[in-house]
């Protein structure tokens, strides 16, 4: 497995660290921030985004996609978080997109086009209450009729306030695994969506179900067969995240490292400060060992997506301890202004905070490589 | 920021006065023999007073900041009985127990004002009144004043007349204070101040500012500095709230344009007010690194891992944030024993000196930890940022606010070097 | 609760420490190690030590000890950590002294004034296994005709090789607390004692029992009685072990701290370097933290021996981490030198290890305080 | 002890050599090309030759430092199958796969290197030779010697003819290396060395020493450095050994009193010195760094805890144990993909430079803490120092020699000194 980039991916970071530099710095992201997008994202530049290839990063080209793979997602991943980018990436064109094209039937092959496209937002409605923790998923679907009936609630749905459609995670057999995805309409009856803005600046959707119904051509693979696909769409957003997280780190770190060179206490830069430097420098080295967790989990989902697990929690392990560091070692090294809305460092440790969150946290992940390893 | 330490919460605020009136150095202004009345009698009479005084409105924790009475010219009171309050406990000076009678205070001595700090937990009475005038200005007019200037400000600020903020940091003076550079010019018979100063905080409310100012551009840099009162209310001074992160504005930038300052309002000897600034700075990190010990009144630790991460019989679940929690609840238990002895020290009459530098680093930094487990305990409910079911962000808000905890009131890189090199005696570099 | 020392306090501790300086340096611990002592502590020294009255500081006067209390143990036991004093203090003062003391009978009692005078060490064997963890007691003693039969291994039992009176814990009813003491004579038939050389250059004993005959008159306490006997001895050492621990780690920071002020390279003091100045001021901050802990177990054994468990358990882990880091950093910050025979650092860090293994580990404290705070 | 490596346990010193040569700087020495023999019938030849010629006895991994081969004038084989082994290995130059066959060395490329690698793990084949002379002297030679250098000493060091140590540090001259003292005066023809070293690696095993010595006491301390060779037995030289708190003695002081060296054994340019150490010291990080790769080999950290700390089913029964070895868990599987990274990186022929401080300093760090866990995991049965059931204390003693890792080749604090002010390119103090 080789863990440096190839070529074609460091052309694909340069692209998107220039075309992200010159559209989505971290002043669009503070206007959008501050103009209360409902959206939460700028659909102008998702379109942008989408038509340089980046919303199919994950879908075949048969699907209209570019098939870039997992690791080609995470260099983009990793770009976007350098600037706080917001944008429907990892709901809709990694975990969706992942999810449909695995379930590979043609209802959902037909919303690839469109995801690809960036022209609809596709959701993943998974956790329940607070913790991320899918096997513990109690939503269920009854049959009913000739369908199901849909009951149940789902917490932190993230971009569920615009999505055009939600995939929801339902019990439909026994736990953990017993699960069925449905593809459903938020805008069907019985279905209440609730925004709520997160400390991040963007948005997450409580979504309740009551007596929502959906029949066999929802079903994004099959009956009971829910759980390998979930994985598969939950292990791409983990890896994605991943590496959203350590760009979050790395553009956290980096204005911090301009801060120490700039601001001058006691008649020298503070960057001279020989225990700021050794504390810079330690977070230097976590940032480059989580990169390479972070570059060996897309390259075992682009080998063998059923195997990558372990890969994947790691990357997302380390991504969440480090970005946390970086962001904590960031508004402590700007001292005072480290603390003011109008400096960004704060903004990256909001970000950090809801990154570490989603898609399970420290525990959830050291507990899966723990129960892989065999301890 | 790195010097101010107001955008309290409620508890911590409480904790905060509490704390400085109680440690604070080893100076014991009341005199007042302790076999003149005899312990019970006086804990009997404060019982009764209390019981007849203190409005059962202003019993129990307070809810929020909303809940804190600062005074001032343009407070509006929250409700008929925290004026009530204030004014029956301004009337015996136990606004600030342990002052002189002579200026308002309750003329009361240490083992007194233990006394009274319990019979006000044992009714859950909030504190009447909080500010900065209490817990700095006065302390600093009562070692370094004159008879004028105690007589002028003292009895204000406990009856919560006038309030008062901190001008000590400047957008190029933070860790490195000393280096201010608002200046005050000798014009005779006043002074002109022009400059800026950070991190005042509630500066938009406040009434008079307390300021190091230069005064001799020329002397090395810590001996050309001056402790002087402004009025607000003086022609040239202007505010701005700086937002923070946790979307509030404690804190105010606040600006001297051709400012006429009458020469009495120095405060102690021209030039030497970096002793003054010292001997608050001290006193207020103790004040701080104590403030771990309020947090914990207001957002226990256990109670947050109770409500999101315990099962029916009270375990936590997760067996890392189970590990972690331990590990936090030792410290802070070790931290609180820590408080607890050099109180037992301050009573001893010996000071806590130097030593608060440790209180400030180690009680800030553990308090961020508990607020890391915290959000890690509330998960995706912690991230929420509006609406009524996070009390509009409430715990996210706290978390945030608890990252100026070591940066406030000194960081913890400078509180780290003054213990190297005061208590370790650790060459310079 | 007081937490500074009182006045008496203070002159045990300097006296103390004024004597060990005279007779119990570094340099003599060093000596003791170099000459393989097999009985691991100095007798003349622990003799002298006897007559001041540290061997019956929790012996009452009326059993010829001078009964001051555990906050004085843990004063002498703090000072003797400084400089790595060795000998039965913990084991045979603390402990067994605890021990005989709580069952007041006359049998145990008869041994006090022997104990107190320093002529008999008498040792716990509680340990079996590689962990610390009396409620998993297995050694057992099963009714013989009119007596006993003790059965079992113990490990770890320090000063054992030398012991003139051992107490065993035996299990006798149902687990965790079904425990009986016992007195057992070490030359008694059955008893099989081998000393096993330990890191720091002191000995631990492990100690067989094979069909070792007992009788009434040989239990400590009563009956299925042992375990309030046993938690009341092991509390009493754990709390002096960590007043020793904080003088381990107090005694290498002194040395490293010096160490600090008197290398030279690039041409200043090490010690004028930041990083190293600020990761010291960190360890004076654990130190003087753990030092509370540690006053304050010894206050709550002197008031209420009973609920003192969590107090105890507070100082030990708190003891443990500080001592570690004390010895870590002290190691790393001597540098090459701290890695050699000659400097006395290294010998700080081999004390610590015992010490935070014996009598309960970090993780073994943790969870007592946690369940005694309900979570 | 600032700058040495030896005292490594078998695997440990196995997988510095081999990740020496493999991962090394990104020199490429060997210029075959891959197309001049296909792999598979490369790996095919490699595959009959070890098995034919690896003698059964040394397969299977080493068991500890005594089953590790030095070679030297002086040296004892452990058994005829150790002197067989490196014969056979020497006579193939695979002892140093990539150094040029001109100088006794394979000759392999990097790809092939890799071959050769895999199919020694294959069937467990232990190295054959450990040396000085293979780690640091060789590449230096090799970058920095003349033709006539070469010639000499290279075939030696690949047959372990020649058993080398390092002579870097001294007294005053520990993490401040380049403040050498000992001094080579110029003779004419020959110079006078007067000094001491200090951490010089088997100095009392060893049959020649590579030395930074002081040419210039006039110039700048780094351009006064020259690096010569010195034959230990030259008259004059002597050493001692420094026991070390793990109760072994694989270092030594060693003294220069009037010693006689031919001005041949100079290696580059006079008083050019400071770029060969420093070329080596880049050299020596990367495999130190490493190192923590092979002590996993050594003595896994699940080995131990299955051991120590597992119920029946494998799961480490104290949670907090658990919780902590996860995290190491964690941190090493990330610090191994890292070693892959910046061997994918030498590979596609860009360097490791000044990350090679990055992988010394986290993968040491790294391995104390590890070390630290087994520990814990081992209780009282790891505080045994003597006797067999504790194979006279092996654990307690490797956890005393892990904490040298951080100090031996440059400490931490060295190296994040190196990383701030070369990589971050933060100021200077």
């Amino acid at each position: 497995m080789n863990l440096i980039p190839t070529e074609e991916e460091a052309l694909l970071q340069q692209s998107a660290r220039k075309f992200l530099d010159d559209k989505a710095s971290v002043k669009a992201f503070r206007k959008l921030r501050d103009e209360a997008s409902t959206n939460g994202f700028d659909r102008g530049l998702w379109r942008e985004m989408s038509e340089m290839g980046w919303a199919g990063v994950l879908v075949a080209e048969d699907s209209g996609g570019v098939g870039l793979g997992h690791r080609a997602a995470g260099v983009l991943a990793e770009e976007m978080g350098k600037t706080l980018v917001a944008s429907p990436f990892l709901s809709s064109a990694v975990m969706a997109a992942t999810a449909l094209g695995t379930a590979a039937s043609s209802e959902s092959a037909a919303l690839l086009p469109g995801i690809s496209a960036g022209e609809i937002v596709v959701a993943l409605a998974v956790d329940e209450g607070h913790k991320h923790d899918p096997a513990k998923t109690t939503l269920h679907a009854k049959p009913h009729g000739n369908g199901f009936r849909l009951n149940g609630e789902k917490s932190f749905v993230v971009d569920g306030h615009v999505a055009d459609q939600l995939i929801v995670a339902a019990r439909t057999s026994a736990p953990p695994t017993g699960l069925t995805l449905f593809l459903v309409d938020p805008k069907k009856k019985g279905v209440e969506i609730e925004r709520t803005a997160t400390v991040d600046g963007r948005n997450a959707a409580r979504v309740r179900f009551d007596n929502v119904e959906a029949n066999g051509d929802d079903i994004v693979g099959d009956i009971d067969g829910g759980w390998s696909i979930l994985e598969r769409a939950l292990n791409a957003g983990r890896a994605a995240l991943s590496a959203e997280l350590t760009g979050v780190a790395a553009g956290a770190f980096g204005i911090t490292n301009q801060y120490l060179k700039d601001r001058t206490q006691f008649g020298r830069p503070i960057g001279a400060f020989q225990a700021l430097q050794h504390r810079a420098a330690h977070l230097y080295c976590e940032i480059e060992v989580t990169a390479s967790a972070v570059a060996n989990a897309g390259r075992e989902l682009d080998r063998d997506p059923g195997a990558a697990a372990g890969a994947v929690s790691l990357a997302k392990a380390r991504a969440i301890e480090t970005a946390r560091l970086a962001v904590s070692e960031g508004v402590q090294m700007h001292g005072g202004v480290g603390m003011t809305d109008e400096f960004d460092i704060g903004l990256y440790m909001k970000r950090a905070r809801v990154g570490t969150e989603w898609l399970g946290d420290y525990a959830f992940h050291a507990e899966r490589i723990a129960e892989l390893r065999g301890f | 920021m790195a010097r101010d330490d107001a955008d309290a919460p409620g508890g911590r605020a409480c904790s905060l006065e509490r704390l400085g009136n109680q440690d604070g150095l080893s100076r014991v202004w009341g005199k007042r023999m302790s076999g003149e009345l005899s312990a019970e009698d006086f804990r009997a009479d404060i019982k009764n007073w209390l019981e007849a005084n203190c409005p059962p409105a202003m019993r129990g924790p307070m809810r929020d900041e909303a809940d804190i009475c600062w005074g001032g010219r343009n407070w509006v009171y929250q409700s008929h009985e925290q004026r009530l309050w204030l004014e029956r406990m301004a009337a015996k000076g136990w606004t600030a127990p342990t002052w002189p009678g002579a200026y308002g205070g309750g003329g009361l001595d240490r083992t007194e004002e233990k006394v009274l700090r319990e019979e006000l937990d044992a009714i859950a009475a909030r504190s009447p009144l909080e500010s900065f005038g209490l817990w700095m200005l006065g302390p600093a007019l009562l070692q370094f004043g004159n008879e004028a200037q105690k007589q002028e400000h003292l009895p204000k600020i406990v009856r919560g007349e006038i309030r008062w903020c901190q001008g000590y940091s400047e957008p190029n003076a933070g860790s490195d204070l000393a280096n201010v550079q608002t200046h005050a010019e000798d014009k005779g018979d006043h002074y002109l101040v022009n400059g800026q100063k950070v991190w005042t905080s509630y500066a938009d409310k406040a009434d008079w500012i307390f300021c190091l100012v230069r005064t001799d551009r020329e002397a090395p840099k810590h001996r050309g500095i001056s402790f002087i009162l402004i009025d607000m209310t003086t022609p040239g001074v202007s505010t701005r709230p700086i937002k923070l992160i946790s979307g509030k504005s404690p804190f105010c930038e606040t600006f001297f344009d051709d400012v006429k300052v009458p020469k009495a309002n120095l405060v102690g000897e021209l030039n030497r007010g970096w002793d003054i600034a010292k001997y608050l700075l001290t006193h207020e990190r103790e004040m701080i690194g104590g403030g771990a010990r309020g947090l914990l009144g207001v957002r226990a630790l256990g109670e947050v891992l109770a409500n999101y991460a315990s099962d029916e019989d009270g375990q936590i679940v997760d067996p890392m944030l189970r590990t972690d929690a331990k590990r936090a609840e030792i410290d802070t238990w070790a931290f609180m024993l820590t408080l607890e002895r050099f109180k037992d020290q301050a009573k001893a009459g010996r000071g806590v000196g130097d030593a608060s530098a440790m209180l400030k680093y180690y009680g800030t930094e553990l308090n961020k930890r508990r607020y890391e487990l915290m959000m890690t305990a509330a998960g995706t409910d912690g991230l929420e940022w509006e609406g009524e079911r996070s009390n509009d962000g409430a715990l996210a808000r706290e978390w945030l606010r608890t990252k100026a905890n070591s940066i406030e009131g000194g960081t913890s890189e400078v509180m780290l070097g003054i213990i190297a090199k005061r208590i370790l005696e650790l060459p310079g570099g």
